[in-house]
């Protein structure tokens, strides 16, 4: 009975959902119940698979065709199960934070709704195994964060946020979608069970997969031994790295990585709890989850491995560098969970998956943390977001300073909270790989110490700055408990062992698919590089900023490009968008002018006008008339007979 | 003698014709229609159709040609030729004049003359079984041809009521014949009945009328 | 005397045209009304309907008359034919159209006649007695477009109609003239014997008699360019009579034409040199210039009437299907040959359902609204569903939309054009099918879709309900059991000279 | 010189042609139905034509009904000459537009 | 007899009780729409699955004339057809409940409905040649008068292009079948579609008929389904139709050509298509990235639905063209699911454009604040249209993805030089999904979402607390009836359990697509 049990993971918020979407949603009280209920069973629910009492259900067929297969079924394992805990965690903590969060809005109904919906398609991801599901389960989570980010549909902003961050995913699941039929054709299977991808692995290929490829690369993809990180997998292996890379696009457009990030920032339109759960500890955690999941297969492709790399390091300096001179609370957050997940990404692709998911961890507690936070300061503020506009709230709002200030220190990586511990595990990782990444890995951590103080300083010190600043309450305690235990969790998020819990166990999945793969080896770059360099610079951030910030009344910094996010959005509303639109244009002139106006009209035309001609051969005139049958008659008379 | 004589009446019934397409006036024009008829009788007697020769002269330049006077008469038309002559519609009368004859003289060039120049058949006793063969209507030796007028040849095909063996007569298309010319008197009496409507209105103010049945107005057609 | 048999075969003339003189003379001595000779013409028509349904006929030609009949399945059907149509344009002349004036029989007497000469053309198996037989009808025809003698476009009609009709005639007689000077005879059946017997060549001046009666016989069907007097004839004779020209006319031209090219002119010297080119310029020229010109059409019946010269080149498509195939050899009379004679007459059978379905209400709506252009009808379907749903399915079939009946007759056109490789025709034939839409939705646009201007019901009475909901069945269930259709004209076909007199002929498997 | 057939039929021929073109030019109907006729009569000549070459008299059978159905066919065009007269005063053709395109 | 003779019986039963009996007809022709939905749902339960092949077959000779083609009445079903068959029926009954009651000229109104679910019933179950372009072509009559009477603004001029565009398609299709028929010795002909596929089987036509035959077919299906260059009936059409209309051609009738292809062009002309291949995928990569172009640059509700509805017929046309199980099963549940959500699109953008007197995206706006109801049922058609999974389009799509993927090269494909043609247009359909995307979030939004336009304002200032009356779009606020919303709903419980179930579907419709020609695994 109890392999039945682990579908209430999926069932009560889908079940919660329905019913919201049937009846409760006109009655807000009923909908919540049913939502934070549905909540609380998951994270019951995951509590018990993460202790193994309930084990994993036995499939059922969804798609069955000769040749593949599609099951809906659940993985277990430890990656699951730790992301599971978060997952559910976290979630049913921020469930409890929109109680009190959104007590005034009359359509939270709606609101838990789209939690539910949301709860449902990101356990869905969490518990997949396969690709295809864990695809249906990816494209429901960008549909409900669609719904949550346009919760406040009214207003323009906010529907254009929904629009853009819908589209932004399609185009990553675009290449997704090939990343994982190319899977398919290699390997001959969707299932992310690592026994069954070794198993197609080693009967892999439909024999014309190389009919893409130019004919010398045909003969060394044929895969006769199984290829490792280590440089035996040529660069050239062309389709591989397709594989790698569209599973990759996955991962950028779900986590925002550059140069699909735009829609990250604009989703801050959305509801605080809805930042905190989608948008900072889940939702984008899910591309970095979904990489871990393919990671043996990610390794197939060397050229892919540096592109993940290499943009996970960039998006982490680029994001940190915009976040400097962002004013409003919650875009700083956002393009700081920006930074953050481009670590996470550098160290997916420097081989440390265990790293990226220890960071993953901690970053959502203390990235929930921050944004509820920022939610109850908002909140406090009556719906005033920009920290220039504040001031002066330490004293006031002391509990949501308190844990404010743990998940500011826990993000700069200030020992000994838990971002420490997992940015300097996360560190290494890079080193190993490359120096380059490992240097600018630290910059971003000095970066990051920087902005996140910078907020602290602007925000809650100094004199109030408006009228609204003078008088804030804090927030009831539904709020603030949340706040509370994340904070705990934040402080000893490093300690309770996660890394090692996901350590073990991606070593276990590479040597039982790939014999001689390996991942980036723990902590091997020595204490100096791992703790001494990261934590002066952290010092050395917070303290300038404290130096440039406090008491000031204006930025004293103004770095116009900065502030303006580098122009991405300017530069994709021109090129992208822009061209689009163009492109759309034209085609449409074409389609009503030339198509549908010069050769379908056209015809029409000309069809009637060849009648109105063909009419004036009856003149009326009876002599017109016989002549033409006579002249009729002559012709026909005369080509006949006399013609050949 | 011969040639003489075809010159003579060609001659004569051709110019007579072109007196009638040409002339003006069209009394003068009936005039030469009978004349035409007249030398075209002649042409028949060269070709020893007596019979229809005196025919031609009684019912057409008799009969037919006095009902064309006498409407010409009765609507006295002379009024209306003073129009000139349409150029145009001349020109295309003389484009398919010369088309036609043309036509004419190709293929008579081309031709063999006559069904027994043109048959395979060759020698006289070949044709002459043939035509029994092929039952053809008057089937009957060249003596009895020399024996018999055409009068009482065309009398014999007319009424004759011996068809075994699918010999040929014409005596259907008479008897319908005589049902056409019922259906022609039924129609001058429909055409021509004067019936107790009043005068029809002055030329200019005709327009397309409704059917006399139930008599209103209709749109013109523009 | 005439063998018995053979004055059975003629029975059906014989009746019609005594019957019809009977009606004249007790029209004009008991002053009956134009109603009871009305009723007593159909009950004419309906016994010789009955007794020539209960003629036989066999394969072997049989002749009679002194040769100048023959009575071969494609006579027994079209002497059915003619006196179907007429039974429905004596109807429409004295119910559907204007009640007629007292004293106007003949209005209705005239038809038999026209039908006597129709029947006769069918059976024609000499010139002499298609001449007679043409000329009756022509000179009846003349009569009956004229005949509203009060009305301008009728007399115009009629003039037009008489002087392209003489010179038609002319045309006729002269190629005649030159077919019995070259061959010695005018009977069809020596004519055939002349040539497949003896296996003379077709020479220049037969070729060219033969053209000439080619445009006679154009005239009648209306094919381009004989075609002129067509659509203003159609426009100003009276509906019933319209009917007729473009039904009976065309069939009676078309049955001359079939046993002119098919019967007597088969082989493939004549079919090759002259038949299909000729036919095949003519069959394009009459689908462009029917299905084109009408598009522009503003008044129904001019529109119909450009409409009936597209259908004359869809008929001569089959006709020349029927011929020979283009390589020239003969093909056996029984299989390609009957496929083209069947496809005739079910055409014409289609046409004749679509064509009457328009025309009466052409007619009913004549009386009660102001003219008989597109936009008259605006708002039909409100003022009668019935009318409306006539008209459209009578357009509708001549389009040739499934499932009605003119779909039939498309189809076998295409299928028949497509068995014997007409292919350029083909192409043809659905380009101007599809031009036809144009116009053929043009009324129904004004039926449905226009609000009328005049709200007020038209009322039918039962015998025009009847006719109507009667033609509707007929018009689907002829197209969907398209089986009907073909039973109807089964073994209706053109005698075999070749074959021996055998059972009759059936091309329709039960 | 000898008068052959090709003659007779060259003469009629003219004959045919002067009545077409009659047909054609004039306007008045009554010469035009005067054309026709001579039309006929044309046709009727080539028939004697070769009725007489061929030794065949049928060709003068079908003239003898010629003649008759051409009477008839006169009677009737001079009756609907004289109602359109009667009606519109008028037989000339160019009157005769009002049925055009 | 079979019971497939029931769908067709039940609504001429209808019709003639409507037009003769006077019966009212919003009720009868719901009831037999209803009745029609039982019988095709029974029809599937009842469908030996397992094995495929025709069921309840009936076969009766209908036109035999001895040396011509004989034609016969034949009815029959299979796995292909039935979904489509279940499809006519839960789209009729849709069709006909969301028309308004107090239509005018109702009773006519309601028997052309009727009649085009007849047309679209009878192709779908025929199985011999004639009467399944027969059944077809009677339905366009019905959608011109429809279009006609019932439609909106460019009604003329709309209804006389779709009709003549589509009889063009239709006389070329004809042409096709006639041609195919023509091209087998005489003794075998034959309009029967299982006699003829017999034949062919064993005798296939020589190359080059068959390149020409198909081409015929190619053109003649793809204007009646609105293939690329031949779709501008499309969009004026749907968008000048009365929205049942339009859900009945768009959901159903265009179907019949995709049918078409699977039943009788690809296994009867197959070299034909082979050749032909690279034509098909080129004019379907028009489909997707032409019309999706086009699609975005629509500045009305209805002409971007019309086009969307074109650009996706792109999907199914790959999945016929891979011609291997996966493909071609996706393209029939994916019809079913297209024919879902195109119903659902067209009859909302009608009730939109109802009762907001609006069309324009410019005009319109924030419309989920007054009619939350209408705003979630067209987020469904939207994300069905998407391609949103746990909706049916997403099961069919994603499995012509895959056909994709996996359809081995033709060899025309390889001596184009192009073996991966299908992998790259895969991923073409697969960049469809993003446009789709961009194009129905933007109507969403621009409808449903942001503010209202400034001129709808309420003006709850002036008016005060009795303003009820001078809120924008007076038609728009949702009475949330079950009768207004059910049709929808039902719509999209359908396509729901679908897509959350796709295996009910595959596993009626696999086995008869193991049995077509050809086909691969």
């Amino acid at each position: 009975m109890e392999q039945y049990y682990a579908w209430f993971l999926l069932l009560a918020p889908l079940a919660a959902t329905i019913a919201i979407l049937l009846n409760l949603h006109r009655k807000p009280d009923y909908a919540i119940f049913a939502s934070v209920g549905s909540a609380s069973v998951c994270f019951l629910v995951a509590l018990a698979v993460a202790s193994g009492a309930i084990p994993e259900p036995k499939p059922f067929e969804w798609i069955a065709f000769p040749g593949w297969n599609v099951d809906i079924g659940m993985i277990f394992d430890p990656l699951a199960k730790g992301m599971l805990l978060i997952v559910t965690g976290v979630g049913l903590l921020i469930h409890i934070y929109s109680i009190g969060y959104m007590a005034s809005d009359p359509s939270r109904g709606r609101f838990f709704g789209g939690l539910s919906i949301f709860m449902f398609s990101m356990t869905g991801i969490v518990v997949s195994d396969n690709l295809i599901m864990l695809f249906i389960f990816w494209e429901g989570v960008g549909f409900s964060s669609y719904l949550l980010i346009g919760f406040w549909y009214e207003r323009e902003s906010a529907a254009l946020a929904a629009n853009k961050a819908f589209v932004c995913n399609r185009l990553a699941d675009f290449g997704f979608m090939i990343g994982i039929l190319t899977l398919w054709l290699v390997m001959g299977t969707v299932s992310v069970r690592p026994e069954v991808v070794a198993e197609g692995y080693r009967s892999s290929s439909l024999p014309w997969v190389g009919s893409i490829l130019t004919p010398g690369e045909v003969e060394t993809n044929h895969l006769p031994s199984i290829p490792n990180l280590h440089g035996v997998v040529p660069a050239s292996a062309l389709i591989l790295t397709i594989m790698v890379l569209g599973l990759f696009s996955g991962c950028v457009g779900k986590s925002a990585m550059f140069p699909l990030h735009v829609w990250l920032p604009d989703a801050m339109e959305g509801p605080t709890p809805v930042s905190a759960l989608i948008h900072a500890a889940t939702m984008v955690a899910a591309g970095v989850y979904m990489l871990c999941r393919v990671y043996p297969l990610l390794q197939l492709s060397a050229t892919g491995m540096f592109v993940i790399a290499f943009i996970g390091c960039f998006t982490a300096i680029f994001a940190a560098l915009i976040a400097v001179q962002q004013n409003d609370i919650k875009r700083i957050l956002a393009y700081s969970t920006l930074s953050q997940l481009g670590y996470m990404v550098m160290a997916v692709g420097c081989g440390g998956p265990d790293a990226a998911m220890f960071h993953l961890c901690t970053h959502a507690f203390f990235k929930a943390l921050l944004f509820l936070a920022a939610g109850s300061v908002i909140h406090a503020l009556h719906d005033e977001q920009d920290i220039w506009k504040m001031g002066g709230l330490y004293n006031k709002i002391p509990l949501t300073f308190v844990t404010f200030a743990i998940g500011m220190l826990a993000l700069s990586g200030v020992p000994p909270f838990a971002g420490f511990f997992s940015k300097d595990y996360l560190l290494s990782a890079a080193y190993a790989r490359s120096p380059i990444f490992y240097w600018v890995g630290v910059i971003t951590a000095f970066l990051t110490a920087f902005y996140m103080t910078r907020l602290v300083v602007v925000a809650f010190f100094g004199p109030p700055r408006t009228h609204a600043a003078e008088h804030p309450h804090e927030s009831p305690k539904v709020m603030t408990i949340p706040l509370v235990l994340l904070a705990v969790l934040s402080t000893i998020g490093g300690f309770i062992g996660i890394q090692s819990f996901f350590h073990g166990w991606f070593l276990d999945v590479m040597h039982a698919m790939i014999p001689n793969g390996v991942i980036a080896p723990a902590a091997e770059s020595g204490i100096f590089l791992e703790m001494i360099i990261p934590g002066a610079l952290v010092l050395l951030g917070i303290g300038s900023a404290v130096y440039l910030y406090w008491g000031k009344a204006t930025d004293p910094l103004d770095i116009e490009i900065l502030a303006n996010k580098f122009y991405f959005d300017e530069f994709y509303d021109r090129s992208f968008v822009g061209g689009q639109q163009r492109a759309a244009r034209f085609l449409n002139w074409i389609d009503s002018w030339i198509l549908d106006g010069l050769i379908i009209r056209g015809s029409a035309y000309v069809t009637f006008g060849v009648g109105e001609i063909l009419r004036l051969f009856q003149t009326g005139s009876l002599q017109g008339y016989a002549f033409l049958f006579s002249l009729g008659g002559i012709l026909l008379i005369y080509f006949t007979l006399f013609a050949h | 003698m011969n040639a003489l004589f075809f010159w003579l009446f060609s001659g004569g019934m051709i110019v007579c014709a072109l007196a009638v397409v040409l002339n003006r006036n069209a009394v003068a024009s009936a005039l030469c229609f009978t004349f035409a008829i007249v030398f075209m009788a002649g042409l028949f007697v060269m070709l020893s159709a007596f019979f229809l020769a005196a025919v031609q002269i009684l019912v057409t330049a008799g009969a037919v040609m006095v009902l064309f006077l006498f409407i010409i008469m009765l609507l006295d038309l002379s009024a209306m030729e003073h129009i000139p002559r349409p150029k145009m519609w001349m020109g295309c009368s003389l484009v398919l004049a010369l088309g036609f004859l043309l036509i004419v003289a190709k293929t008579l060039a081309g031709t063999p003359q006559g069904f027994v120049a043109q048959s395979s058949l060759r020698t006289p006793g070949q044709i002459h079984a043939a035509r029994n063969e092929m039952e053809t209507g008057d089937a009957i030796t060249q003596s009895e041809v020399d024996q018999r007028d055409d009068t009482h040849r065309i009398g014999y095909l007319l009424f004759r009521t011996n068809t075994s063996n699918g010999r040929t007569s014409y005596v259907a298309p008479f008897e319908i014949t005589s049902l056409l010319i019922l259906v022609a008197t039924i129609g001058v009496i429909v055409l021509c009945k004067q019936d107790e409507r009043p005068r029809p209105k002055p030329r200019e103010e005709i327009t397309r009328e409704a059917p006399p049945v139930e008599p209103k107005e209709t749109s013109l057609k523009t | 005397m005439f063998p018995p048999s053979c004055i059975s075969y003629l029975a059906p003339e014989v009746i019609i045209s005594l019957w019809a003189m009977a009606l004249l003379l007790l029209e004009a001595f008991l002053e009956l009304s134009p109603r009871v000779v009305a009723s007593l013409a159909l009950a004419g028509i309906a016994l010789t309907l009955f007794i020539t349904l209960g003629l036989g006929f066999d394969t072997s030609s049989t002749l009679f008359w002194g040769g100048m009949c023959r009575w071969d399945g494609a006579a027994r059907f079209f002497d059915l034919f003619f006196l179907i149509v007429a039974a429905l344009v004596i109807w429409m002349g004295d119910e559907a159209q204007a009640p007629l004036a007292h004293g106007g029989g003949e209005f209705v007497i005239l038809p038999l006649f026209t039908t006597a000469g129709l029947m006769l053309l069918a059976s024609a198996n000499d010139f002499m007695l298609l001449f007679v037989a043409l000329e009756l009808v022509t000179i009846s025809f003349y009569i009956l477009v004229a005949y509203q003698r009060r009305s301008l476009v009728a007399l115009e009609a009629g003039v037009k109609y008489l002087i392209l009709g003489g010179l038609s005639s002319a045309f006729l007689v002269m190629g005649v003239a030159y077919i019995f000077g070259l061959t010695g005879t005018t009977r069809f059946d020596i004519i055939w014997k002349f040539y497949h017997l003896y296996g003379n060549p077709l020479t220049p001046g037969v070729s060219f008699g033969l053209l000439l009666v080619l445009t006679g016989v154009g005239f009648k069907i209306a094919m381009v360019p004989f075609h002129s007097w067509a659509p203003d004839v159609y426009e100003g004779a009276p509906n019933s009579i319209t009917a007729f020209l473009s039904v009976g006319s065309k069939a009676g031209g078309l049955i001359i034409l079939m046993r002119i090219v098919l019967g007597v002119f088969d082989f493939p010297a004549a079919s090759v040199v002259l038949w299909i080119p000729l036919l095949t310029v003519c069959a394009i020229a009459s689908l462009i210039l029917g299905n084109f010109a009408a598009i522009p059409q503003r008044n129904l019946k001019r529109m119909l009437g450009y409409s009936s010269i597209g259908h004359t080149g869809f008929m001569l498509v089959a006709v020349i299907g029927a011929s020979v195939s283009l390589t020239g050899k003969i093909i056996p009379f029984y299989t390609e040959n009957a496929y083209g004679q069947i496809t005739v007459e079910v055409y014409l059978i289609s046409y004749l359902l679509a064509t009457f379905a328009a025309f009466i209400v052409l007619a009913v709506l004549e009386r009660r609204l102001p003219g008989l252009e597109i936009h008259h009808l605006a708002g039909l379907s409100q003022r009668s569903p019935l009318l409306a749903a006539t008209f459209t399915l009578a357009l509708v079939s001549m389009a040739g939309v499934p499932p009605l009946s003119g779909f039939i007759a498309k189809f076998y056109v295409i299928l028949v054009a497509w068995h014997q490789g007409l292919y350029l025709l083909l192409g043809f034939v659905i380009f101007t099918a599809i031009a036809a839409f144009y116009y053929y939705l043009g009324p129904i646009k004004a039926m449905y879709w226009s609000e009328p201007l005049d709200e007020t019901p038209i009322r039918l009475n039962r015998a025009t309900n009847g006719v109507l909901i009667a033609l509707i069945v007929l018009l689907i269930g002829t197209g969907f059991w398209a089986q009907s259709m073909f039973g109807a004209v089964n073994g209706a076909l053109l005698a075999d000279k070749n074959a021996p007199a055998s059972a009759p002929i059936a091309l329709v498997r039960h | 010189m000898e008068i052959t057939l090709n003659h007779y039929l060259a003469v009629a021929a003219v004959l045919f042609v002067i009545g077409l073109m009659g047909v054609v030019m004039r306007r008045n109907l009554l010469i035009i139905y005067m054309s026709l006729e001579m039309m006929l009569q044309a046709a009727n000549l080539t028939f004697v034509a070769f009725s007489r070459f061929n030794n065949h008299i049928d060709g003068q059978v079908f003239v003898f009904f010629v003649i008759t159905v051409a009477a008839a066919e006169v009677s009737v065009g001079l009756a609907l000459i004289v109602a359109l007269y009667r009606l519109k005063r008028t037989t000339q053709v160019q009157d005769l537009t009002t049925l055009k395109f | 007899m079979s019971p497939l003779l029931a769908l067709l019986l039940f609504p001429l039963a209808a019709i003639l009780a409507i037009i003769i009996g006077r019966f009212p007809a919003r009720p009868t022709a719901g009831v037999a729409a209803g009745i029609n939905l039982v019988i095709s749902l029974g029809l599937i339960w009842n469908y030996p699955a397992a094995q495929g092949g025709y069921a309840y077959v009936m076969d009766y000779p209908w036109v035999a004339i001895q040396g011509l083609p004989s034609i016969r009445f034949h009815l029959g079903a299979d796995g292909i057809s039935l979904p489509l068959i279940f499809l006519t029926g839960i789209v009729t009954l849709a069709a006909i409940a969301i028309s308004p009651a107090n239509i005018r000229r109702s009773s006519e109104y309601y028997c052309y409905l009727l009649l085009m679910s007849l047309g679209a019933m009878g192709a779908f179950t025929s199985l011999d040649l004639f009467f399944f372009f027969i059944f077809h072509d009677f339905a366009l009559i019905a959608t011109f008068l429809l279009i006609g009477i019932w439609g909106s603004q460019n009604r003329q001029y709309a209804s006389f292009q779709v009709t003549i565009y589509l009889m063009t398609g239709s006389l070329v299709l004809l042409t096709g079948f006639v041609a195919l028929v023509m091209a087998l010795p005489p003794a075998e002909r034959t309009f029967d579609i299982v006699a003829l596929q017999n034949y062919i089987t064993g005798h296939p036509l020589s190359g080059s008929t068959q390149d020409i035959i198909f081409l015929f077919m190619l053109i003649g299906f793809g204007i009646l389904v609105g293939l690329f260059p031949f779709h501008s009936w499309a969009p004026p059409g749907y968008a000048s139709a009365p929205p049942a209309a339009a859900m009945l051609h768009a959901g159903i009738l265009k179907k019949f050509a995709i049918y078409g292809m699977i039943r009788i062009a690809i296994p009867m002309l197959h070299d034909g298509f082979n050749t032909c291949l690279p034509l098909i995928l080129a004019l379907l990569a028009g489909n997707f990235l032409y019309a999706g172009f086009v699609t975005i640059a629509q500045k009305e509700l209805p002409t971007m639905i019309g086009f969307s509805s074109i650009m996706h017929m792109g999907y199914l046309f790959l999945g016929v063209a891979c011609w291997n199980t996966i493909g071609v099963t996706g393209a029939v549940i994916l019809m079913v699911g297209h024919g879902l959500s195109a119903a659902l699109l067209f009859g909302l953008s009608g009730e939109i454009t109802n009762r907001s007197g609006e069309n324009r995206f410019i005009e319109l706006g924030g419309l989920a604040k007054r009619a939350p109801v209408l705003a979630v049922l067209f987020s469904f058609a939207s994300m069905a249209s998407m391609g949103v999974p746990g909706l049916a389009n997403f099961a069919g799509e994603i499995m012509v993805f895959f056909g994709s993927f996996s359809a081995v090269p033709t060899s025309s494909l390889v001596m184009l030089g192009i073996p991966g043609a299908f992998i790259f247009f895969g991923m073409i359909a697969i960049y469809g999904t993003v446009m789709t995307a961009i194009f129905q979030l933007r109507a969403l939004k621009n409808v449903f979402y942001g503010p209202m336009p400034a001129r709808y304002q309420p003006q709850t200032a002036e008016l005060g607390a009795g303003g009820e009356a001078t809120l924008p779009f007076p038609g728009m606020t949702d009475t949330s009836a079950l009768v207004e919303h059910g049709p929808y709903v039902l719509l999209i419980f359908a396509s729901l359990v679908i897509g959350f179930m796709p295996f009910l579907m595959i596993h009626l419709v696999e086995p008869s697509v193991t049995l077509l020609p050809f086909i691969k695994t």
